[in-house]
């Protein structure tokens, strides 16, 4: 393979393996020659980095083709329309929507798109009384708002609860289904890489009359995903994950229901028509989009979008759980006793590239500190899912999270850097 | 770049290794204060006890990094039996000891004149305390360093208005 | 003057008066050169065009420094953390907010912010039969969230009449306030131009024990703002009219009336710590902002209100209010008894450079189709204001909007292509 | 880039400024139906009165632009005194002839091979009214050349059962 500025986006059919190192050419962040000095990012799963082709979109966007989409008639209007348009349609394919151009909502980030259903559809629909069905894994995002309306409706929160190999465990599925109207569930979780097998459970909640919204932040960057066959309601993802930009996330729903949902923020373009005594909300999926929408940022996401299909999403799928095996290997061999990893084996089907460790008698904060010294960016915390922390007996987790850009290398100056952890805290 | 050195003085890894005043102790009668840090877990928790607006006893429990825990450690160390005034006195030089280095990021330049003035001061009145001034050089962890004060100083408020 | 790079940005200061001519060599779309032909662009009440020094401090943000914020121990995510919070306090203190770091939260635009505050202070204090005063000339944004609230929650929806001098009415100020919580009011109207006497509508608010909201997005990209001295309780204003890029908005309150809001959007960020059973907000300004905020914009926003205080607002202010006379003197002189202009007198205090006017014979979606074949930009509808629309008795109107890069030329331009229209339609 | 010339043509304006069937019919009998452009305000009302699945007469109020505007116009002289089968079939014509035109635009190739076909036959069967087939490089001003047919459509549906 010859150097060339897209050698790694070759597109995505052909067999053979994605070459992270080719690929990360096209990601100025991660340069050697990165002014700061070069990194070895591994926290992907906290926001990722973004390829050129992105930053181009919005920039020649903005300096040829900006105004306010929706209402002018000139030129430079029209075409900005077309494009946001056209960035809505790319980007409903990108997750195989039934009908992309008037089930996708633009949001800002996947958290407001969990929280327009939490706002229109479920405050509209349920009753006090009714349950609403999470897991013990879920980030706040897929949490916070079920508690708000839990608090203000009187409706039950019940917990999916996490099996010791870190998968969900269904045993008891259709008992806490019962008198559930909605199952709020993470695809793929942001702290120990579970990849759920999101079909029984829509199976078990439709046939127990509940609806289900996916929280796909973690698995839409990382492979192929096919909402026709995933069966969900509703189902949010974020821009800044997918190596789009930030100020962007995505609610698909299926027609029906958003017709039949009330509005949720009220303004320019999601109206029809407004009097001094009300108004008529506009068609789908505009009723949703009130006021001047992240434009740049759609056509970013697009871009992004048509990158990552150029690369091939089976193709990063492969590549992130052949890394995610050796790194796990590695991990465990050079470290031993003294790391454990809080999440499920090595399995392309059911685990992800997050990994998640604690490093015995050292902090994940003095972990990433020292790892930091290095150049290597990993998250120490509670990664936004305090309730799974308790579970796991822990205050904060170490975490390590694969992408398409990442290698062996970055792996191996991982595990290297460990090896100084130890030796400082010995 | 700040290096290594500047935060894992070896003093500080010794208090992290072996915390001085680890405990709990009866409350009531002593007063028990938990400090946490939402955005990475670390959990601080101060028993006070306070006789004569005397600390003749204090002991630290919780969970944390090893800026968190050994500040915990070395603070202990330096307030235990001391008076609630002098305490509250150490509260504001270590608190001081952190902003002024803060003010001094942010105009990005460490060694703008009058600024080694009140941080010297400090340093000598804390005394290996003074270790942990290399933080300040990592804004995040500012936080953890201060969580034990700021939680031993919601302690004295409390026992404050009783004693004295 | 040379005609270098920014040679229009000189800072603000002086008593020069601003060069339009060599401040438009920075904004690419601009450009005398730009693919598909040179553009006049009246439409910054829409959306204004934005400089290169906007484009490059988010490409430089993407391209060094990106990471998650708040929650990263390492010095990317610390070094992207200090730059959205440098950027609220550069923001705040554009509007000269008193405690910038804790009063400034960002949202998408300034719809959700006005939605923000009817769905957490509203929601929380007002009573059904308690009444909110907005006026007559209020875009959606401002009036679609108080009629949502008006219908959810029974609470009256009282207007402030226009004179027909096209300033409100404030005779009878008083007793509309009578048994009013809230006054809701746009600071300028994107149709007419009008820029609303704040101060004695707070006083008598506040006299009447009601606060105020005022959405200053037409006002805080024009002329500067002293929220102190506007008085008001809650400001919201946006990016993308203000140089600054989409996806990005501002709501400024008063810390007492924060402090005591409940949280609207639940997720990560805006807590401090979620149990199974409940979780508690985090501190201000973050206990609004849910989700991965939008960073790269909240940085270009900073860059933009920069370059606005590089050029000096004041000196934006007098450029805009005696191109608006020259405009309105223009287009009276040369198309006389056709030419309807909806708006005030041209007075630099209380009127701003936005320009609507009917065109007898010649519906506004004409009139802008044939000045757009001449590469002028100008908005043909109702604006985003129908309850305006009937008050003036028209479906659309034609607005021509000014901001500090237009000049005679542009204006001059305007006349001209009006002079075609007036022939094809004779 | 599509010039005026392709978007007025003489046979539009004159339709704009000299509108026929211009005005109301009582209703009842006549059915009355409303289309409005929410994004630009133009409203039309169609007065329909059909008498045994035939539409005798025909009146067009609202206002607008010179497209919505002049294509009420000839669309009231193309229907009126057809059936309302016929009526419905032309409907189908213009807006295929304008959809036809916006897939094209999609491909961006307005000569892609194909294309010329059923928009021939269109333009054929719809007479002057092929004059509005300019509209479609102007995307934005489809729906006001399509809203007075959307209008009538709703019309025939509301007749439709009652009469035929
Ligand atoms: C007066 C006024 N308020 C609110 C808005 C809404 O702004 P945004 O669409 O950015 O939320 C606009 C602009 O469209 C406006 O002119
Ligand atoms: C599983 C999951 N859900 C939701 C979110 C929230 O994403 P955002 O902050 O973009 O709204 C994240 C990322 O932080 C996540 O990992």
């Amino acid at each position: 393979m010859t150097g060339g500025g897209d050698v790694g986006a070759t597109r995505g059919t052909g067999p053979e393996r994605l070459d992270p190192r080719a690929l990360r050419k096209e990601f100025p962040l991660l340069a050697p020659d990165r002014p700061g000095g070069p990194v070895v990012y591994l926290d992907s799963a906290a926001s990722s980095q973004r390829p050129r082709a992105v930053l181009e979109a919005m920039d020649e966007y903005y300096t040829t083709t900006h105004a306010n989409v929706h209402r002018g008639v000139y030129a430079i209007a029209e075409e900005a329309t077309r494009r946001y348009e056209a960035a809505r349609v790319a980007v409903g394919r990108f997750v195989r929507a039934p009908r992309p151009a008037t089930e996708i909502v633009f949001t800002k980030n996947v958290t407001e798109a969990i929280n327009l259903v939490a706002y229109t559809w479920a405050r509209k629909e349920l009753r006090p009384g009714d349950a609403i069905l999470v897991s013990e894994l879920e980030h706040h995002a897929n949490l916070v708002p079920w508690l708000m309306l839990a608090e203000e409706r009187g409706i039950e929160l019940r917990f999916l609860p996490l099996a010791p190999d870190y998968h969900l465990d269904l045993t008891d599925l259709d008992r806490l289904l019962d008198g559930a109207r909605l199952v709020a569930l993470s695809a793929a979780s942001n702290v120990l890489g579970t990849v759920v097998d999101l079909e029984p459970v829509v199976a078990a909640a439709h046939r127990a009359g509940a609806l289900v919204l996916v929280d796909g932040a973690q698995l839409a960057p990382h492979r192929p995903v096919d909402l026709g066959r995933v069966g969900a309601d509703f189902f949010g993802f974020t821009g800044h994950k997918m190596l789009g930009p930030t100020g962007i996330g995505v609610l698909w729903a299926r027609e029906e229901l958003l017709d039949a949902m009330p509005p949720f923020l009220g303004g320019g373009e999601m109206i029809r028509d407004v009097r001094t005594d009300g108004f008529t909300s506009n068609d789908l999926p505009w009723k949703f989009e009130a006021g001047t929408p992240p434009i740049a940022e759609a056509v970013g996401l697009a871009a992004a979008v048509e990158y990552l299909e150029r690369v091939g999403l089976e193709r990063v799928h492969a590549h992130e759980s052949a890394l995610t095996a050796y790194a796990i290997d590695r991990l465990r061999d050079a470290h031993g006793e003294q790391l454990t990893i809080f999440g499920p084996e090595p399995d392309p089907l059911r685990r992800s590239g997050v990994i998640s460790f604690a490093f015995a008698g050292v902090h994940p904060h003095d972990v990433a500190q020292v790892l930091d010294t290095r150049g290597i960016c990993v998250r120490a915390g509670h990664h936004c899912a305090k309730p799974l922390m308790r579970c796991l007996g822990v205050g904060a987790t170490t975490r390590a999270s694969l992408y398409l850009y990442n290698d062996e290398d970055d792996v191996d100056a991982l595990v290297d850097g460990l090896a100084e952890v130890r030796e400082l805290f010995a | 770049m700040a290096g290594l050195e500047d935060l894992y003085r070896e003093i500080i890894l010794d208090h992290y290794r072996s915390p001085r005043n680890r405990g709990d102790l009866p409350s009531p009668p002593a007063v028990r204060v938990e400090g946490f840090n939402p955005l990475c877990g670390d959990e601080v928790v101060v028993y006070l006890d306070v006789v004569d607006a005397v600390v003749v006893d204090l002991k630290i429990s919780g969970q944390g990094c090893s800026i968190s825990q050994s500040s915990a450690s070395m603070m202990s160390a330096a307030v235990k039996g001391r008076s609630v005034e002098e305490a509250r006195a150490l509260v504001r030089s270590f608190k001081a000891l952190m902003s002024i280095h803060e003010a001094q990021l942010e105009t990005d330049d460490a060694d703008a004149p009058g600024a080694a003035g009140p941080d010297v001061l400090d340093a000598d009145a804390l005394g290996e305390l003074a270790a942990l001034q290399g933080v300040v050089k990592f804004p995040v962890r500012i936080k953890c360093a201060t969580l034990p004060w700021n939680t031993l100083s919601q302690g004295l408020d409390e026992v404050g208005p009783a004693t004295s």
